[in-house]
Parts: C-alpha cells; structure tokens; sequence
C-alpha cells in the first residue's frame, strides 16, 4: 500500500531541490521533472480513490496513533472525496504543466518550485483529518498562490491583483484561525472526529461564533457573494497555467473545506436546523450575480473568472441541499467544471499567446486563423452551459433532482454563462456581428508568459486543452462515475462512519449504485444549451433586431451601478468581507437561537 | 501577580493596536510596531510561553520592522534615483 | 487580583477589529500590511488566553518535576506556526508593494487601481 | 466607493462581527482555567516518550511535526515569492543570463563609523552566530528551537552591514551557497520524514535512537529537524534581506570611483 505521505512530500522535496539547484539544472530537466512529479500524484490519488470505494483508511503521521478517544498526532483521512479532489488536482497541476513547458522563462527558476508546493498543499488540504493542519495546508496554498499570481511584473496590474488577493485571503485565514482556537478551547482537539464527537448536539453561542469565523474563512476562498471581490482580480493578471489551477480546483478546494469542516464538526451540532440553508441562499445569490457579470465582461480571463464565482455558487447550492444525491451530483459537478473550465482557460491562453490581448473587442474577428482553438471553445461554452453531451448535466441533473425548483438558478447561471463564452466565441472565431463595447476593465493590458509569443503556438499548447474538453464529455458517459461519486457521497456524510475510521483505522464501505444520466436532466441541458445559443447570437447580432427586443446587449453593457462595487481596492474588499461575515453571523443566530 | 501584570499589559496592547493602526506616517509606524512587537513578547513571556516570546522577540521586533524599514528604504532609494534622472545634466 | 473572566478574549475582537479598521481606513499600501499584522496579532492573545492556567508553569521541564501543573504546549506551538506564517506573509506582501511602486509609481491603494468593473 | 462609505460600511459589518465573536468568547472557559485534555497529556508523554524537557519542542518538531513541514515551506514559498518578485529586471526577457549579484568588488563607505562601534558590532557578530547555533541546537531542552535560532542567525550578517563593513556583507549574502542551503534545509526536513517511510514506519516516525533525557542528543530526530529548519529559516531570511537590499547595494558599487 504507497504510503498517503507520499502525495505531500514528494512534490515538496522535488520543488526544494528544484528551488535548491535553480541554477545548475536546465530547463527541460525541470519541467520534465515537474510534470513526472505531478504525474506521480495523479496515480497516487487515483489509487487512493480507487481504494476509498470499498475501504477508506487513515494515516496517522509520526507514527502516533489516538490513545483512547485522543489523537495525539495529525491524520490523513483517505476517503473517496477528499481523495478525488486531490486526483483533480493533480491532473489539472500535470496538464498545466505541459501547457507550460518552456514558458516563463523570465521566473529564472522559481515556477516550478511554486508549482509544485502548490500542488502539495491542495493534496494535503483535500485529505487532511486535523483542524488546524488544514489551516496550515490552507496558508500554504494561499502563500504560493500570492507568488504565482504576482509572477509577472513588468506591469503594475498582476501586482495590484496578486496584493488584493493576498490581503483577503490573509484576512480570511486569521478568521479561520480564530474559530478553530475558538473550537480547540471548547473541546481540546483539534482532529475533526474528535472534536464533532465532544460538540455532537451542543448549538451555543460558542459553537455558532466557532461556525461563522470558520465558514466566512472558506467562503473568502470559495468566492461566494459578498467575499469574491479578489477573485476577478487575481484571475485576470495571472498566468494561464496557474488561472487553470485557480479556477479549476482552488476555488472550490475552498468550499470543500467548508463542507469537510460541515461534515465533520457541525453535522451533528446542527443536525435538525435550517443552517445548511444558509449555503443554499448563499450559493443561490452568488451563481446568479457572478453570471450576470460574466455576460457584462469583455475581458476574457475576466469574464471566466465570473463564470468560475457562478458555478461556484451552485456548487454551494449543491452542498447547502445536503443529501446523498446532491452531493453525489456536486462531486461529478467540481470534477466536470475543473475540467471545462481549464480547458477554456487553456484556449484564452493559447489567444493571449498569439495575439497578446485578452481584450474581446481588440481580437473581434481576428480568431479565423485559429481552426484548432475555434472548436474547443465553442465546446467549451456549451459545456459551461451543461448542455447534453457534458458531465456538468449528469451532475445537475444528480442535485435538482432532490430540488426541482433549483433548476431555475441552475438555468439562469449555465445559459447566461454559456452564452457569455459563446459571444466571445461568435466575436473572435467567427467575427460575426459587431465588435461589442470597449470597456475599462478589457483595457487591462497582459503580456504573454514567452518570449517568442505572437506568432507560433506550440502544438505541445493544444494537449492540455484537448484532454480537458474530451475528458469532460467522456465522463459523461462513463456511468462508474456516478457510481464513484456516490459512494464518495454517501460515506462523507456519514459522520459516524468517519469517526469509526478515525478511531479503528479503517472503515468499509458500502458499494453505490450507478446512476448515468438521469432522464429529466436531457431535457434541461438541452433547453439550456439552446438558451445560451440563443442568447448568445442574440447579443452578437443586436443590431439586427428591433430596438424594444435588444435586451441581452443591455445586459451585456447597463450593468455599470454593479461593476463599480468591483473597486480594485482592497479596503473596499475587507469592509465587504466584515459585513458578510456579520450578515452570516446575524443569520446563523437567527436560525438557530 | 500575574493577573495584574496581564491585565496591565492587556490593556496596553489594546491601546497601542489602536494607536498603531491610527498611525498614517510609516516610518513612525515602523517604530510603533516594533515597540508592539515588543509588548506582545513581554505577554508571552508572563503567560509562560517562552518559545514563542523568543520567537516573537525575534521577528516580531526585529525581522518584521527590519524587512519595513528595508522595503521603505527601497522605495525612497527608487524615488531618488528617478529624481535624479529626471534632472537635466 | 483575581483573573477576569472573558477580559483577554474581548482584547482579542478589538484587536481584530482595529487591524481591519486600519486595512480598511488605509492610505499607504505599507500601512496596510502593518495593520495586517495587527489582524494576525489578535490570533495571538487568543491562543495564548485559552491555553493559559493559572498557576500554571511554562511547559518547559527543564527545572521541573514531570508531575508539574503546566500550562498547554499544544496553543504555543500553534502560536510558532502563527508566527511564522505572519513574517512570510508580511515579506511576500511587502515585496508586491515594493514592486508595485517601482512599476506604477504610487503607494495609495486608491491610485493602485488598474482592475476596476 | 468613496473612503467615507467605507468606514460606514466597516462599521456595520464590524459591529456584526464584534457581537459575534464576544457572544462566542462568553461561553469560552472563563480565563486561567484551561482543561483540555490534549495538552496535559502530550505534556506528560513528551518527557518520556521523546525524552525532551521543553514539551512545545517535542509538539513542534514530532507529535505535530507534520504541521511544521508545511510551515518551513510556507516560508520556502515566501522566499521563493520574494526573490521572484524582486529579481532583476533585465532577467525578464533571457532566463538563461546569470542573476548574481555582482561580484563583491571591494568598496567603503566615506563616512564611516567609529571604529569602537564597528569592533564593537563585529564583535557581537561572533556571539549572535554562535548563540544561533546553540538555540537551534538545544531546542529539545530549554526554550528556543529550530526557528528562533535561524532568525538569529540571519540578524548576523545584518550586524557586519550595520558595522559598515559592507564587503563583507555582501560576500556572505549574495553567495549562491546560501539559496542552495535554503533549499537543502527544506528538502532535509522532508528526507527525514522520508527515511522512516524507507524503514517501513509512518512518515516523520523518530527513527534515531535515543538518549537520556536533558542530553543534547537525547531526542533522536527532533534535534536533527531542528537543525534543518535553523538552516533554512537562516538562509530564507538572509535572502529576503538581500534581495530588498541588492538594487542600493549595486547602485553603491556603481558610485564608487
């Protein structure tokens, strides 16, 4: 059996040595090695996943194993969510490796050291079992994704961004570290097992304040309405293999710490209450916000960065429902939209890299050249869309399943969505209608991350993007998914069987059935993928319909009252946080006191 | 004892927390979170955490003010050398 | 004098809500990373006030008999992370506004606004 | 949002969250009297389950040294931030050029110290590296530890820059020894959580035997750890210093006819 260690420390020691010998060690060595390494883990948590459907295991580190109901040391639970989110993470870090090779050459040497700590943190993250251990690997992410995120500074831009994204998210992560005090003073743990234990059925003040410091820490890394402010910001400068990452796991690594900590240490606490409630208000606000400005964006990077909150957003709606299929739905859901979402950031990177401009009106029509990227963005808006055919529907149908009437924020999210890529689709591949409305944020100038940028494109650079695109539609079809993530369902909301695991080593699981599509959920895709189609041409072609009837191009340029609150200055950001961590503290003690 | 002395100290830290935010000019503030630093080194050391006092001790009052001091002097060494480059020559 | 109650945990919100008030009223970029530290430093005298016993020894047995009433070891080494992780912070923020300056000449966040909308 | 707005809007959401975390705190063990039982027991298993007299050391470097692994590349991935933030700029467009420093070309200041200052300060130089040496060494037993004793170790150079002897600054930070160090400790801590794995036990298991307790080596890896982590904080915060300083070092090279 490999040991779970391995996905930390492997990846660790590499980028030490990496970082070590930046010097001596030619490039090629580096990035092979990087993209080995990432490789590794890939198989290492896909065995782990593999194992997590029939026994999910712990690992106590040092050797130090709970004496009675105590945990000395610090555990990793090996279970099937954690363990498929560390997968993704791994495959997403290995594809944007490869779509990397040989760039950054600027960073003399500290790309792939960062790179690979990064990837370190989100395994250790997405399996860790201890309070504040998940804090440590929740700085860690953050430290190296501050650094990435500043990685090119020829411009003032990426700094500004890279500023505002680490003084919320450092904020974020003192608040965290005051409600695990909060919790460590209450129960004198820190193993989450331990801690829902000694909690179970107690809802004080005490718990509750623990809750929502908790809880608006993740929910600043998950983006959700009021605390995304820093997300455009910080996607819209960094480089593409790193937006990959930022928006295809990161994010919603974000809310699986909520969820985790939920599972864990509030189930049984709130068990009976309209708490997950919150969540699904929450979620229900920030997936049809962040669509609303996805379609007011016209910078590209910025535009999917809206789409990342949206999803994000019904994400959480997913796990606010908190019942077995949802959250079945919701994992097929995170894996679908990592992979979609990478791909189009794959695909606006390979744009950056030919034309040097993120701006939609700057590269209107000038994509006919592109027939290799044309196709996979138009996929990849219709898969934003979950239009039939992608493994995003397989997941929605999963959650409205239990909740028909979320179908109406799922519809409104993945066509205004989808629509918005495919605009941008329509505009640059195709170069149909007008060139859209110049805007103050598409004047947001970027640099490519090579030097030889502006003519050749690599065809290394198409790979990642194909496998994205692809990977998402065979999921779809590929019914041991739904299986898997069912099973990964069902024992992450088993509190009880998550403690038994921690305190008797192993904990069996019982086999789920496989789903594959469910029917309700064709007929939903389609009519959201023909929405965003619509809409879509809609907006492009506005000049051809009469006057009263041009509402999506309004919606596309009128938002200006909302994007304002989009400041670019990080104070704004922390007065916004304080109110949502007020606003959730005042709901949670509505709720429950 | 140690109540007194922690309350005392207590009340001084919530004071210069404010009196170290309401600080608009860096380089005094520099200063003051040194003598922050110091103050809370001194609380970790009555409530019997040593390790961390030396820790504190170390970054808190000087690592940290050092690196401000030494980002500060940066920026003004830029500055100057912008000026001096616009002079003409 | 006797210990009062929930005096040291009522320090810690207000120092927590001075640091933010200081983020939030900022007009130097270095002054807001210095009032980040004051956020980070109210995680301290939490730590330090749960872990606390009176009459407790440092948890040091150095001089000690191993039966000693100590005060908790787990919060202090908690604190050594915490204080780590506020020294990197603070030199990878000071570094970006170092930067920032040598690249857009200003050290207001209100003239450092190139991601608006 | 106008800055006045922004108070106003702090203030709301701050009163929120005050309320919040003082109803919390209320409920909190009143103060002075912990009881968790977690620290009580590692603080009884410590001493004779690791032999070490300072119980944080023993939690730090070997019950939750797992947590320390990820802090020492916190601070890996701050410096590495850093030294990317602030590199040179004509690096940016041809990576392959070499980025050093400059050579430590022999220059002094004009106006210079006294000279009892500067023997003075050298002369505190010797102290600090060895008082450094000595605090990340005997971290098991008396307060200190890995992390205090590389700060202090890093303040050293600092002293010889503060003394004026700017040649001699410069020739110990600017070394590339001193990255490679950096690297070297970080990647050491994890090969020692990685021979136990290559033993057969769990990661970060103690594989070294140990001594009597109070002795230096009385704590198998924990001291071994610890010197790893004195290296790289060491060296880390030696390269943030140098890298903040080496665009007004250069420029005084410059200066010098």
């Amino acid at each position: 059996m490999p040991s779970p260690a391995l996905l930390v420390s492997v990846p660790l020691i590499v980028a030490a040595l990496l970082g070590a010998l930046r010097r001596l060690i030619p490039r090629w060595i580096a990035d092979l090695l990087a993209v080995l390494t990432a490789g590794g883990n890939l198989g290492l948590s896909c065995w782990w996943l593999a194992h997590a459907l029939e026994r999910t295991e712990v690992y106590w580190f040092g050797g130090w194993f709970p004496r009675g109901r105590m945990a000395l040391g610090i555990g990793f639970t090996m279970d099937g969510y954690g363990c498929g989110l560390a997968a993704l993470a791994a495959l997403l870090t290995t594809l944007a490796l490869i779509y990397s090779w040989k760039h950054m050459e600027g960073a003399g040497g500290h790309y792939h050291p960062l790179m690979l700590v990064f990837l370190a943190a989100m395994s250790g993250f997405a399996v860790s079992g201890d309070l504040f251990n998940i804090f440590v690997f929740f700085e860690l992410m953050s430290t190296a994704a501050f650094a990435l995120c500043g990685l090119k500074t020829r411009e003032p831009a990426p700094l500004a961004g890279a500023f505002n994204f680490a003084v919320t998210n450092s904020v974020a992560a003192f608040l965290m570290l005051t409600g695990i005090a909060l919790l460590y003073s209450a129960t004198g743990a820190l193993n989450l097992a331990q801690i829902g234990l000694a909690l179970a059925g107690r809802h004080d003040r005490l718990v509750l304040a623990a809750f929502v410091f908790l809880t608006t820490g993740f929910l600043v890394k998950a983006a959700e309405v009021p605390f995304h402010f820093w997300l455009p910001d910080a996607h819209a400068v960094s480089p593409t293999s790193v937006c990959v990452l930022f928006s295809g796991i990161m994010v919603q690594l974000g809310l699986f710490g909520a969820m985790r900590i939920y599972a864990t240490v509030f189930q049984g606490c709130f068990a009976g209450t309209k708490i997950p409630w919150l969540f699904v208000v929450t979620g229900a606000v920030t997936a049809v916000w962040g669509a609303m400005m996805c379609f007011a964006e016209h910078h590209l990077k910025r535009l999917l960065a809206f789409s990342t909150i949206s999803h994000t957003g019904l994400m959480t709606l997913a796990f606010g429902l908190w019942t077995k299929a949802a959250l079945a739905g919701l994992f097929v859901y995170v894996v679908a939209h990592g992979l979609v979402k990478a791909g189009l950031f794959l695909c606006a990177g390979i744009l950056l890299h030919r034309f040097e401009t993120m701006s939609e009106p700057a590269l209107f029509g000038r994509g006919r050249a592109l027939r290799g990227t044309a196709p996979l963005w138009f996929l990849g808006g219709l898969g934003l869309a979950a239009a039939p055919g992608f493994a995003l529907a397989v997941g929605e149908s999963h959650v409205t399943d239990v909740a028909p009437w979320a179908e109406g924020i799922f519809f409104i999210a993945g066509a205004l969505t989808g629509a918005a890529v495919l605009r941008v689709g329509f505009r640059v591949f195709a170069g149909l209608g007008d060139a859209g409305p110049v805007d103050r944020a598409a004047r947001v100038d970027e640099k490519p991350e090579t030097t030889d940028a502006g003519w050749r494109v690599n065809p290394v650079q198409y790979v990642p993007a194909v496998v994205c695109i692809g990977g998402c539609i065979a999921l779809a079809f590929w019914k041991g998914m739904t299986q898997v993530a069912g099973s990964a369902a069902a024992s992450f909301m088993n509190f009880r069987g998550y403690a038994h695991m921690v305190y008797a080593g192993a904990t069996v699981i019982p086999a789920a059935e496989a789903h594959g599509w469910l029917a309700h959920g064709w007929l939903a895709a389609g009519l959201r993928a023909l929405a965003a189609v619509a809409i879509s041409l809609w907006a492009v072609l506005h000049l051809r319909v009469p006057r009263m009837l041009r509402w999506p191009s309004h919606l596309e340029g009128s938002m200006k009252p909302v994007r304002e609150l989009q400041s670019g200055h990080p104070g704004d950001y922390v007065a916004w946080l304080t109110v949502g961590c007020a606003v959730l503290g005042a709901a949670a003690f509505w709720l429950v006191l | 004892m140690t109540a007194v002395l922690g309350v005392g100290l207590l009340a001084l830290i919530a004071v210069s927390a404010l009196a170290l935010v309401r600080t608009d000019d860096v380089t005094c503030q520099t200063m003051a979170l040194s003598f922050y630093g110091l103050l809370l080194a001194l609380m970790f050391f009555v409530f019997r955490a040593p390790d961390v006092a030396l820790a504190q001790i170390t970054v808190g009052a000087i690592a940290l003010p050092l690196m401000v001091m030494l980002a500060i002097t940066r920026m003004k060494h830029r500055e100057a050398r912008r000026r001096k480059e616009k002079e003409p020559s | 004098m006797k210990f009062p109650a929930d005096y040291p945990y009522f320090v810690a919100a207000w120092i927590l809500l001075c640091g933010l008030y200081g983020i939030v009223r900022s007009k130097h970029l270095v002054h807001m990373v210095i009032s980040l530290t004051v956020v980070q430093s109210s995680t301290y005298v939490l730590l330090l006030a749960i872990g606390f016993r009176r009459g407790g020894y440092a948890p040091v047995f150095a001089g000690l008999h191993t039966g000693a009433r100590v005060v908790d070891p787990i919060v202090q080494a908690l604190m050594l992370t915490d204080v780590v992780v506020e020294t990197t912070v603070v030199a990878l923020l000071l570094a970006m506004v170092v930067k920032a300056y040598e690249k857009g000449g200003t050290t207001s966040p209100d003239d450092l606004r190139f991601l608006r909308g | 949002m106008k800055r006045s707005h922004r108070l106003w809007l702090f203030a709301v959401g701050a009163l929120g969250m005050g309320f919040v975390y003082c109803a919390g705190a209320r409920n909190l063990p009143p103060w002075g009297q912990y009881r968790g039982p977690y620290g009580d027991a590692i603080a009884q298993l410590a001493v004779y389950e690791r032999h070490t007299t300072d119980t944080v050391n023993a939690v730090t470097y070997d019950y939750r040294g797992f947590d320390t692994l990820g802090e020492e590349f916190i601070l890996f991935s701050a410096v590495t931030g850093v030294m990317l933030l602030l590199r040179p700029e004509k690096q940016d467009s041809g990576g392959k050029r070499d980025e050093k420093g400059g050579n430590p070309a022999s220059f002094r200041d004009r106006a210079a110290l006294s000279e009892t200052v500067q023997m003075f300060t050298t002369a505190i130089f010797g102290f600090a590296v060895i008082f450094g040496i000595y605090m990340a060494t005997h971290g098991q037993l008396t307060p200190g530890g890995g992390f205090q004793g590389g700060v202090i170790l890093a303040a050293a150079p600092m002293l010889l820059y503060i003394a004026e002897n700017t040649e001699a600054f410069q020739r110990i930070v600017s070394h590339p020894l001193v990255e490679f160090l950096e690297g070297a400790g970080a990647a050491g801590y994890a090969l020692i959580g990685m021979a136990a794995l290559a033993m057969g036990a769990a990661f970060l298991t103690n594989v070294i035997p140990l001594g009597t307790t109070g002795d230096v080596f009385s704590s198998g890896t924990i001291a071994a750890i610890s010197a790893c982590v004195g290296v790289e904080v060491a060296a880390g915060f030696t390269l943030i210093i140098f890298e903040y300083l080496r665009e007004i070092l250069s420029q005084k090279k410059n200066e010098e006819p």
